[in-house]
């Protein structure tokens, strides 16, 4: 039997996958879909009798730190943390981010809620995966009107972290730090390079195994919405009540 | 004598001047909103923010009521409620001065203050826009010879004095010392402020510190200049461990607060109950 | 799986290195005897301790055995037992390097590699013959504008990446966190090393995170790469809110250690124990 | 009716009365005159309806901190703890103090134990009370031979805390920051000017209200005795066995 999956759920599936040889990923702030996609990829390790660690900001059964606010940032700095999720108002295609505004900076036509802490995190991260759902020219910008977190950096910066995957509603990339470039990697049913490249500002390299996302399979599926459904009701009741009706 | 100074929570605005640098906790440590509610009645002037690491409903209402010429966060926003339009709006009229800046390094600026050192060194930042338009930072080059990359740059950040920190919390024993479970950014925040006052739900007839395991949980009695009770004092925020935000308040205010006039509609209601 | 490891104290003993830094906590915080026993036992080499801030009875068996061949700290000593005659003999016969150094700069090295930054500022200092000895410290003219007195002297100190980091504590839960209480420097130590071990009186069926409070107390479970039981594993230090010291035992050893016969007879009657 | 007062009671005496215009007195390990004078200071001030915080390491009850073995060190640092006491193995006529050894460093004749805090605690405690009972040459020596912590800065050094008294078994010092000399107040019974001179190599003024230590009245030893002493035996059972047999 084939299951109708969900936009949310494919999504999430991409993600998991992406976490398999992780030992501890963190979920900032109103994440819902990389919060899902953690504790699914935890509740998989479990089965392989592998651990893998989990921190969810803003939930307290899932907050692993002792030190206050401040250890989320420690933690990365020390290397404890393999994968953590940012956004954007706007990304560029060197994977500059922006969270700050639109505008010229200070005087900006629309101010977002600003930084975080992507400053720090970009930089010490080694699997920062971007995920922005909306796909568009607006979101997808040739240059950043405002960099909260550069994408690259120089040589004698530390930077054992950075940008390694860019998801969206349409597409996955992967990001060439040699390059500064992304490239292509998936396309969302019924999206196509074209649709890709005219909905995305900056240039971009596909890759020659470019591929179609693979749904979930059916284990994968009864796991998200037997176990990880009701994990996620706790810390984000609305998505959880509007994907999965828990 | 009392072992700490028991204050009304208007005493404690009356310890609030204008144009001081207060401190505010986020959204998960214990925002005093009742202490905010008597400081707009107040009509408090010039206040500058200072967010560790970021400012919801408190600080958007503060902006909103015109209270505040400065804020340094890292964010400012309403969650899941969407953007803190009292707040957007004020930066894109230019009638606030807004330090953008990142989590860590506002931890950080506290942290040396904490140590009584000049200033914290941090990694990361470099290379962004939010470096770029701090004046009040530094870059070197790493001086260690015996730790670090030898060419690196290393970005300075300044140590911050606040002069008064207020926040909420669930209690406090008899002898003045906070319970604030692992919520130890308040610490941060206390060590680095000439004045801290706290309103809090009860005053326990305890002493936690007769326990280790208790202990553990508390901000001592030392760093705190004053106690004021106010039961359901973070309505509508959170309080950890005690309540849950008041997600239809917030949902409220964020859309009264989308227009200038719904804002002021909203507070004037506020206000007078 | 278990959702820690569950070593013995010797497989802990396996994971030291010959040559390896080492990081040692204060007679207050834990001092893991059961685990330096059987690490003597076993005849490690050339290890280099780094005192937070200082070592007692640990430091000073472990210097006697020939098992150190550096030590990094504010003090050494038997407390009110006297001196630590093993290691003030070592000094005093050039057997051991020692890089004497003062409590808060201890805290702040291993604070600095808990930011991952090379290096931390600290006042005071300067002027001693601490600081005139440290080669690996420096002194800088003060960077910043904002911040500090324009013209002083301002000490670096570098980040210290210590290799292993074994304590002991009252108890682990079921998830691996161990309960430290307010010994906050043992979380210090074990986020600035890259692997630490933790032996315990006991392991309880509980999950302390499952209540704010209880999960203040603890060092959680992501720092610790095994745990071992080891009852009266402090003995005969005194574990804070477990037991005292053994002042007897710890009196006896202080006698006997004034000499190197009367050490190595101590040693090999406890060794054989 | 005139009681007996032990030497250390004086001696607790003595430094009870340099306490009376603090709010927060800290006292470090191994150290229970300080400890017990402290205590002492903190009941009179209760008594006169004001608040003196004391902590004592190495006590549970009496340590007022939760932030680590640090937090003692970043307190002082933000100027909240008004007087601390240092000791020496050697103190000379410039307030250096050496907790090291002697010989000359780093092959030292006799190694003590080392610095602990004091070489951040000497600059940042406004009122350090250096406090040595052993009066004698050896102690109190010209020249130190290795300085823990330094008795007097440059200007352009940070430095609000310094050393203000020292009290031995047999006199009374303030401290002139200016003269980097000491000066000598007070003398206990038996001793002279010239007993004095003869045991201290380095060279101090003498104060021209020069007085005899006055012992505690009834009123204190009573305190020290009935409430204090209890107190004390909680961390120093040894001490106050031997002194009050409790």
């Amino acid at each position: 039997m084939e299951l109708n999956i969900k936009r949310e759920e494919l999504l999430i599936s991409q993600l998991a996958d992406l976490l398999v040889n992780d030992k501890h990923v963190a979920v900032g702030a109103a994440s819902p879909i990389p919060g899902a996609a953690a504790l699914l990829a935890k509740e998989e390790a479990k089965i392989k009798n592998k651990r893998l660690r989990v921190t969810i900001l803003h939930s307290n059964k899932y907050n692993n730190f002792t030190d206050g606010a401040r250890e989320l940032f420690d933690c990365a700095a020390q290397g404890r943390i393999d994968t953590f999720f940012l956004g954007g108002v706007q990304i560029d295609g060197q994977a500059n981010i922006n969270l700050v505004g639109t505008g010229t900076y200070p005087k900006l036509n629309k101010r977002f809620p600003g930084s975080f802490g992507s400053a720090l995190m970009y930089f010490v991260v080694p699997q920062i995966i971007l995920f922005r759902e909306e796909h568009s020219p607006r979101t997808l910008v040739n240059r950043v009107d405002f960099i909260s977190a550069p994408g690259v950096s120089e040589d004698n910066i530390y930077r054992p972290g950075g940008p390694k995957y860019l998801l969206t509603n349409r597409a996955l990339f992967k990001f060439n730090k040699n390059d500064k470039k992304f490239l292509l990697l998936r396309l969302n049913h019924n999206e196509t390079v074209e649709t890709v490249t005219n909905l995305t500002e900056f240039k971009f390299d596909v890759d020659k195994n470019i591929s179609e996302m693979i749904n979930p399979d059916n284990e994968r599926i009864h796991i998200l919405r037997n176990n990880i459904a009701p994990m996620v009701s706790e810390f984000y009741p609305e998505f959880a009540k509007r994907i999965w009706d828990v | 004598m009392n072992s700490f100074d028991q204050l009304s929570v208007k005493e404690i605005v009356d310890e609030v001047p204008d144009g001081c640098l207060l401190g505010i906790p986020a959204d998960y440590s214990g925002v005093p909103m009742q202490f905010t509610k008597e400081l707009i009645k107040k009509g408090i002037k010039n206040l500058r923010l200072y967010c560790l690491p970021l400012t919801t409903i408190q600080g958007d209402m503060l902006i909103g009521s015109g209270c505040v010429s400065e804020i340094e966060a890292a964010a400012v926003t309403l969650g899941e409620f969407g953007l803190a339009s009292r707040f957007s709006e004020a930066i894109e009229q230019n009638t606030l001065l807004m330090k953008d800046s990142t989590c860590p390094a506002l931890h950080a600026q506290l942290q040396a203050t904490e140590k009584s050192v000049p200033f914290m060194p941090l990694r990361g930042v470099i290379g962004s826009d939010i470096q770029k338009h701090r004046k009040d930072w530094c870059i070197i080059p790493n001086p260690m010879n015996s730790s670090g990359i030898k060419d690196e740059p290393i970005l300075l950040l300044p140590a911050v004095q606040l002069d008064v920190f207020v926040f909420h919390a669930a209690c406090s024993d008899r002898n003045g010392n906070i319970q604030i479970g692992r919520r130890r950014e308040l610490a941060t925040l206390a060590h680095a402020s000439k004045k801290v006052f706290v309103t809090v739900e009860k005053i326990i007839d305890e002493d936690l510190f007769e326990n280790e395991l208790s202990a553990a949980t508390c901000l001592p009695a030392l760093y705190v200049d004053g106690i004021a009770l106010a039961k359901n004092g973070a309505w509508p925020c959170a309080l950890p461990g005690a309540y849950k935000a008041d997600n239809n308040e917030i949902k409220n205010y964020s859309i009264a607060a989308k227009t200038k006039d719904g804002f002021n509609e909203y507070m004037k209601l506020l206000l007078s109950k």
